[in-house]
């Protein structure tokens, strides 16, 4: 049986989805993998919103979205904490809420979906070290500064490589999700270290640039490289071994598929078919799986 | 003798005025046509519409008996036609030579190709050459914005001159100029007249007109009033078709004789030692209650350079100013001004005026605070001056709240005016008053400063025209290069005593 | 200037005259508003107008100040930044009540605007590159002050800021009304607007006349930064946090909104009802997009041609900034 | 103008003047060269030299054209957008060979920059608003024709234009003098670069000494879309992708490189070498602030100090954008 039950759906039902930007790849697939779950169920139309990287435009989207009376939101918050305050005010209109990805600071969600950004860069860290042998050099591109993502991703890399005193992070600086910008960084960081074993990334967008400036010093036989995706393009170099791209972690944009979804049950009461229970549950964590060479091909169809 | 331009018919109207009505004049091969007019008569529009700056409404135009329409000056100049505009049209940060070359520069090798060099050797020597023949000094390299107002002005006509024109349009071109500059430009302008070139030649100077021009159309409130013939005309006869009643022209006559030393009145002002390098250097004078004090001298000798420092506008190296007998420090222009002083400068585009701002902003300005009631304006009391200085300087203007930029050079001129006299300053500075200003209007102001003295005023008078130096000035002094060359009291002082004094012989 | 030869705009002293001449740019925004009401049903609804004019509140504010900057031919790159370093720094001082709140975002608005308005007068820097670089410190302090982490707020009487109401209407709305009544009555009333304007219109002229430019030249690059701070209070109350990458891109949007309301960016022309109505204009655009389900992508399409369409309607000889 | 008793800058004809009145920002440019050099033993290898100079190159062209808008009182605020729209397009027109990619990068940076221009000079829309709209617009067509997700190329010879080297210098690096070579011969050499200068120092005095000034200024725009496609080619190649957020930012880095080479945001006065030394100034200080391993926080700080000294430290008469 299906997970789900469309056969009686009488009503039209409105998701409005509130992301915080669109324009960069991993954002870019949550939208696309959105609008795809959105087509698949019946007599239900999506509103996209676009909040350009500024959690108060995101703000205002919400409340147009209220204003719009739909029937369920989903919001991938800017910043969890900022966009708090918007949430009540879904919950105040009788709407529920789906909270993707970054947490809001309250209880005003009806369901939380999302995945782990400590756990992915613990899960990295732990990776790198172990790689290594609890030693070496290792380099850090990070996201843009300020957002929860890159805070969270960066904790969890820290707090995982402190049990490995040999590992010593020669460097760590913003490649802001951007792959030239991550591809200018790389080629600096490069200029000044002599001897890199491994660079995690926290995006593989990004690492894209950064695997570029790699090759053009042609140093990738020195030094492996993580990311976070999973883009296919870098699956497909896993899979083919080709330096020097070694694992990413999943934190697929796909969720907002399943965050779709788990709008539309809410909205239309109902649980998800596979549990006994009455509602969908009201948190699910994803899992920052490690994606090498050895488990790629099970991983390709939610790559992005 | 042919007829090498035809205007037929022509109007053009702008918001609220009605510029050109239904104007026709011809212009004789070979002939100095002078084009004359109150303040805003539409001399200027006539002029932009025949070179294609503006767009007429009506009318037709003949060049060489066919009938053209330009539509850009450029096309203006490649049919055989040079203007100098009134409004000094230069570009401030390039070369006086390329400026002078602005619009057909001097391709050298590869000429036509988009890549090819500007040829400087040739632009460099055409333009010292040209200097050289109007008695322009000024290196072709020099950029335009370190010239002096007067130094544009010859730079402008060096623009038309080297164009080899068949018809060489002058709006005002010696309004900034002395006797001597102008002089040495009559000259050449007579010598391009008897190589054939016509001229169309615009002034507020009616010597110069009856000196000059062969025939001339006179125009009022945009209509032709008259096309003659000037040998069958009048200075009189003149003004009154200008003005539209008749009024006695006279040359400005002598209205004072003060003594040279001693002028009645408290001195207001001392300047003891002023310099500033390279312009002028131990400038000593003192100015009285009630005085006008006039200051001649060639162009460039440092007038401006002078008032400016002694407003604030500059700093001077050295040097001491007494007000009322208190020494001060003017460190600029606002210090001037709260210890009662005006200055008029000569630059009206540049530095007297906000163009884009209408007239009553531009009045307004200096005297805002005293406009004002707990921080606020009052309307009703600003408005009520700026329209009192329209009446009685007689400004063209369709209301108070056109714009400055849109007003004739002459009317533009009276807002700056308005806006000194507003100020209620008891020492106020004029630097060149009457430039591009109509015999009418002159008359008014002449009126206006001997008021000003009269009520206590005391008034430094910048200018470069003799006559005008001559019959205002209570005593005059003249500079040479940066030095005071003497003091002439009203009585002793002459045309020629000024220039002697000036040209240091 | 150049363009000495074009009409005069909204220096005009009467209010009659300033709506008269902002004529062209009010139509425009009438046709945004039928237009934008026959695509969409929720558009004219009491909530949606409340909830535009809220949602441009923030920026409505800081492009008065940024309107002032304009006025004398300079610009304020910074107030984006600056909305983030006072966010955090106004709501990581909540323990001592909302009123410190309010004073710290004050005073480091003034602070900010003091600084920049000195490197521009005294400095001499050109405007673009002093306020760039104030762009950059201003987000490194926010960046660097909460080690890149929001800090939320506890605080309900901050909340009122931007989620309370005066008599029914909401409080960002009321502030909005009244920064814009008190700035255009400045401009058109008080001598400062006017040497405001006569410094942008010529500076040199201005200097002559006795007025005190450096003084004005530096007063409006303080103002845009206490206009940026009354905007920083209203968004980090309305997300109840003090947020490092709050006011992202503001500039943009504060500079737009006035160059659409018809100032020149060369100074000495324009005024607060036509960056009002530039405000507006952007907050319907982007409100109707989200209503009518536009995609993302496509939204940024709509927005550019929007954006060239409004200025293109309005009476030509505006457009010389 | 109202600055009209400010001194002149870099419209000299003659080489050697202009590097004398540059002399200032050269001398900047020295003392962070030294003192770069002074802070990391990494940064005059001929590596990390070759590696600035590469960097800087995309940004460096595209720095160029946004010269000569500014030089006529322009500013072209979509050549940000426009890298990214130029990549994707270009890049995914590679099935036709690299002929074709670079035909495609370059007819559509000479067509947006056309529109841009016309919308400026017929349309009579402020440059700031028009190429914001162009910005939106590219954008839009960058993320949709891709759906957000970049195109990766596999096409070798187009990675030689960013990659290859000529010589033994690499292609961006040749690219970048030769581009400056031009312009900069362009600028004070033929009649071209005078009458855009001229149009840009008092358009309408151009106007009546018969300079085509509707035709410069479109040009200009023209010629900014034209070196944006140089540098979207440049970035392309490099990351071998044709990417919808490459780019991001440009806008702003090469008009701060414009400006703190001395050129007027008003228009008339700036020139290349100056331009040149505002780029190669930004790159060395991210370079630098890379090679400490800065961090992010502080960078913001330091970046903003270091502009604003960069400006500060120039002859005082020279900024008056
Ligand atoms: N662009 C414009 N917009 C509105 N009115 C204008 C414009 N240009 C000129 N005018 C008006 O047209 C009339 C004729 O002006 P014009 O400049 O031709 O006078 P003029 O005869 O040259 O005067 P002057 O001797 O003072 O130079 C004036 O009333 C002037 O205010
Ligand atoms: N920036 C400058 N660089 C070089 N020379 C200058 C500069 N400014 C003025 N001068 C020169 O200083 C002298 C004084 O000029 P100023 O304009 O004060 O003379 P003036 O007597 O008022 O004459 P006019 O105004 O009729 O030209 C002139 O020789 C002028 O060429
Ligand atoms: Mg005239
Ligand atoms: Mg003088």
């Amino acid at each position: 049986p299906g997970s789900l039950n469309t056969a009686a759906a009488p009503k039209h039902i409105v998701i409005g989805f509130s992301t915080p930007g669109t324009d960069h790849g991993w954002l870019a697939a949550i939208q696309r993998f959105a609008r795809e779950e959105a087509q698949k169920l019946p007599n239900t139309t999506l509103i996209i919103t676009d909040g350009q990287n500024n959690p108060s435009k995101q703000i205002g989207d919400v409340e147009s979205l209220i204003a719009r009376k739909v029937d369920v939101i989903v919001m991938l918050p800017a910043d969890g904490k900022a966009l708090t305050p918007v949430a009540a005010k879904v919950k105040a209109a009788g709407i529920p809420l789906i909270n993707l990805d970054r947490r809001i600071d309250s209880q005003d969600y009806y369901a939380y979906i999302g995945g782990d950004n400590y756990g992915i860069g613990y899960a990295a860290g732990e990776y790198i070290a172990q790689r290594l042998h609890g030693k070496g050099n290792v380099v850090e591109i990070t996201g843009p500064a300020g957002i929860s993502v890159t805070n969270d991703r960066s904790r969890g890399f820290a707090d995982a490589i402190k049990r490995f005193p040999g590992i010593k992070v020669v460097a760590s600086q913003p490649g802001d999700f951007l792959p030239d910008k991550g591809m200018k960084v790389m080629e600096n960081i490069l200029q000044a270290q002599r001897h890199i074993d491994a660079v995690y990334t926290h995006d593989d967008d990004m690492a894209m640039g950064v695997i570029q400036a790699i090759k053009s010093a042609h140093r990738e036989k020195e030094m492996f490289v993580t990311g976070v995706g999973p883009l296919k393009r870098v699956m497909q170099m896993i899979q083919n071994g080709e330096p020097p791209f070694a694992a990413t972690f999943d934190y697929s944009p796909i969720m907002s598929a399943s965050a779709v979804k788990l709008a539309y049950l809410a909205a239309t009461h109902k649980g998800m078919s596979d549990l006994a229970e009455l509602e969908i549950p009201r948190e699910i964590l994803l899992r920052a799986s490690c994606i090498t060479k050895d488990n790629v091909a099970q991983f390709m169809k939610i790559g992005f | 003798m042919t007829q090498l331009l035809q205007v037929e018919h022509l109007s053009k109207a702008f918001p609220g005025v009605q510029a050109l009505d239904d104007v026709s004049l011809v212009v004789q091969a070979g002939e100095i046509h002078a084009l004359m007019g109150e303040n805003g008569a539409g001399k200027s529009t006539l002029v932009k519409i025949l070179v294609g700056a503006e767009r007429k409404d009506q009318g037709r135009i003949l060049w060489r008996g066919q009938e053209v329409a330009f539509n850009h000056p450029a096309q203006a100049r490649a049919a055989g036609i040079a203007v100098i505009y009134q409004e000094l049209a230069l570009i401030p940060w390039l070369s006086a030579a390329e400026n002078v070359f602005m619009g057909d520069l001097p391709a050298g090798r590869k000429a036509g190709r988009p890549w090819a060099e500007v040829d400087w050797k040739r632009m460099y020597a055409q333009a010292q050459e040209i200097f050289d023949r109007l008695g322009l000094q000024v290196d072709p390299h020099t950029e335009v914005w370190r010239l002096g107002v007067a130094q544009r002005q010859l730079l402008e006509i060096a623009r038309a001159l080297h164009r080899n024109a068949d018809l060489l349009i002058m709006d005002e071109p010696t309004a900034s100029l002395t006797e001597r500059e102008s002089a040495q430009l009559f000259r050449i302008l007579r010598d391009l007249k008897s190589r054939g070139t016509s001229i169309i030649y615009i002034s507020h100077h009616l010597e110069e007109v009856f000196a000059l021009a062969d025939r001339m159309t006179v125009l009022r409130d945009g209509r032709k009033v008259a096309e003659t013939a000037v040998a069958d005309c009048t200075p009189d006869q003149l003004i009154a078709w200008m003005v539209g009643r008749s009024i006695q022209h006279r040359q400005p006559q002598r209205r004072r004789a003060g003594p040279a030393k001693a002028p009645d009145g408290a001195e207001v002002l001392r300047v003891e030692g002023l310099t500033r390098e390279p312009a002028f250097r131990g400038i000593s004078f003192s100015l009285h209650r009630g005085e006008i004090l006039g200051i001649g001298g060639l162009v460039g000798a440092g007038r401006t350079e002078l008032v400016r420092a002694l407003f604030g506008a500059d700093r001077a190296d050295s040097g001491r100013i007494f007000v009322d007998g208190r020494e001060v420090r003017i460190a600029s222009p606002r210090e001037a001004i709260a210890l009662g002083m005006g200055l008029l400068t000569e630059d009206r585009k540049g530095q007297g005026l906000i163009l884009g701002h209408s007239i009553e902003d531009n009045v307004a300005l200096p005297v805002l605070s005293r406009l004002s009631r707990r921080g606020r304006i009052v309307n009703a009391r600003r408005s009520e001056m700026v329209d009192q200085y329209i009446r009685s300087l007689n400004i063209r203007t369709p209301s108070r709240e056109q714009a400055v930029g849109n007003l004739s050079g002459g009317n533009q001129q009276k807002v700056v005016l308005a806006k000194w006299l507003a100020t209620g300053a008891r020492i106020l500075i004029f630097d060149e008053p009457t430039r591009g200003i109509d015999v009418g209007a002159k008359e008014e102001i002449y009126q206006l400063i001997e008021d000003l003295a009269r009520r206590g005023v005391a008034v430094l008078m910048v200018s470069s025209e003799l006559p005008e130096l001559l019959a205002l000035s209570d005593r005059i002094l003249v500079m040479r290069e940066g030095r005071l060359a003497g003091v002439l009291g009203a009585a002793e002082a002459s045309e020629e005593k000024v220039m002697r004094l000036a040209m240091g012989q | 200037m150049t363009d000495s030869h074009k009409s005069p705009l909204g220096t005009g002293a009467g209010l009659g005259r300033t709506v008269l001449e902002r004529y062209s740019i009010a139509l425009v925004f009438l046709g945004f508003v039928v237009v934008a009401s026959l695509i969409s049903p929720y558009f004219l609804t009491l909530s949606n107008v409340q909830n535009i004019l809220v949602q441009v509140a923030d920026v409505g504010i800081i492009a008065i100040g940024q309107t002032f900057v304009i006025l004398t031919g300079g610009i304020d790159l910074s107030v984006g930044s600056m909305v983030a370093m006072i966010s955090v720094l106004a709501v990581s001082s909540q323990g001592y009540g909302v009123l410190a709140e309010v004073a710290v975002a004050l005073l480091l608005g003034l602070a900010a605007g003091t600084v920049n308005g000195l490197m521009v007068t005294k400095g001499r820097v050109a405007p673009f590159v002093a306020t760039l670089a104030m762009m950059a410190v201003a987000k490194g302090v926010a960046l660097w002050y909460t080690n890149g982490e929001p800090i939320y707020g506890n605080n309900n009487a901050f909340q009122w800021i931007g989620n309370g109401s005066v008599l029914g209407i909401a409080t960002p709305i009321v502030l909005l009304v009244l920064c814009y009544v008190l700035a255009q009555y400045a401009l058109v009333r008080t001598p400062m607007g006017r040497y405001v304007l006569a410094t942008g219109g010529n500076k040199e002229a201005a200097r002559l006349s006795g007025v005190n430019v450096t003084f004005y030249e530096t007063l409006v690059y303080v103002l845009s930064g206490l206009t940026t701070a009354i905007g920083a209070l209203i968004v980090s109350s309305r997300m109840n946090t003090g947020s490092p990458i709050a006011g992202n891109g503001y500039e943009l949007d504060a500079i737009a909104a006035v160059v659409i309301g018809g100032s020149s960016l060369f100074g000495g022309r324009g005024n607060f009802i036509g960056t009002l109505f530039g405000v507006l204009i952007l907050g319907i655009i982007g409100n109707i997009l989200n209503l009518m389900n536009v995609s993302p992508y496509i939204q940024y399409l709509a927005r550019g041609i929007i954006i060239a369409a409004a200025v293109l309607l309005q009476r030509r000889d505006r457009q010389t900034a």
